[in-house]
């Protein structure tokens, strides 16, 4: 499963993306940030609000209680600056 | 018309070409975002990162929703991305429809889910590094007044 | 800038020249009118009378209080007058302000006052003849929510 | 004193101004309109709802209670349909 991190999270992160296999019972969005967090303190920290972000999969924002599969892209979105 | 894109673009050739055509339709209302400079905040450019794919669909989607809400007879959202400096345009959104209020209605609610819903940050560089602008709470409030 | 004129205008060209040279302006709204044909009513033409030194006079002081009201950086009014044809730009308002929502609301009330307060009458031509279109009583309300 | 109409009070008229010179005790475009309409059945009969007309003196919309001269432009405007 892919994620990809913009704008300030990024930074904080170092890096755009990880590929990370998380394990079957991670079924949701909710479930697989929850595992991200346990698994990456700078990710835990940077996400200490949670409710900031949105989530997208496959390119579409989607509420966290969305299933997810391990052929999805997921991207965690600080909030938006655009317009 | 919908364009994700990091080259500079012109409001009003936009205007233009976005107008032609359409003798049904009796107002246009075009937004232009620019890059803004003050004596206060002098910024030496703005720095816009984008997530490209999703900003296509979900701008596509904000689009429809505006047209189908106040029967448009049009809408077009360019929005730009990469390095900008101050005075140039950021982004634009133009509404067509029969008459004036459906037209402001229509590009103040496409405007008012783009700052909230599309996937753009921007980051002000100056003489001393760069900052990312924080999320303005004002713009969930100006986007829930459609809810 | 005010131009009441009966000849034709090019609305980008207007915006691109109306926003140059403004650093501190974040945001421009530009609303422009156009003939308007449809096939329920179709007309060959519409027909503009105007009395162009009290226009000139009543749409210089609509451009004052609105950019006092609104803190507007710039505003700038065209209005035609004569015979346009289907498609054709009627006038153009342009606003320049530090923020979106002073130049939304700029634009609206320059709208909303030019209606009710610009000394201009529109004839329709169809195929049968010409008939002056009437005024509407919801420009005098869009007009008074400004008071 | 030259009077101006417009649009269909023009047309109704058949003419687009007069030059007129109202007695001593017309003092304002309230007095003017009433004498006008005297002595003229078509503009009577025009202005019938005469709260719907504007006046402009010298090319300045003003109050029908504002004072005029013989020198001023007096402009009888109908609904105004610009925009």
């Amino acid at each position: 499963m892919k994620i990809l991190y913009f704008a300030w999270l990024r930074e904080r992160l170092n890096r755009a993306s990880d590929d990370v296999t998380p394990p079957a019972e991670v079924r949701t969005l909710n479930d697989l940030i929850t595992w991200l967090r346990a698994n990456d303190e700078a990710l835990d920290l940077a996400m200490a609000n949670p409710k900031q972000f949105k989530l997208s999969k496959n390119a579409r924002i989607v509420p966290w209680e969305t299933e997810i599969t391990d052929a999805d892209t997921i991207a965690i979105l600080p909030p938006m600056t655009g317009g | 018309m919908i364009i994700i894109s990091n080259a500079p673009f012109d409001p009003g050739a936009l205007l233009t070409e976005f107008q032609n055509n359409h003798p049904e339709a009796g107002a246009a209302v075009t937004f232009t975002g620019m890059v803004r400079s003050t004596p206060e905040r002098p910024i030496t450019a703005l720095i816009l990162e984008c997530y490209p794919d999703l900003a296509q669909n979900e701008i596509a989607a904000i689009r429809t929703a505006a047209i189908a809400r106040f029967n448009l007879i049009d809408a077009a959202i360019l929005h730009r991305y990469g390095r900008l400096v101050p005075g140039e345009p950021i982004m634009q959104v133009m509404t067509l429809a029969p008459h004036r209020q459906a037209a402001f209605d229509g590009a103040q609610y496409l405007m008012d889910y783009l700052k909230t819903d599309a996937p753009f940050w921007k980051q002000e560089e100056t003489e001393t590094g760069t900052e990312w602008v924080e999320a303005k709470t004002a713009d969930d409030t100006a986007r829930d007044r459609w809810r």
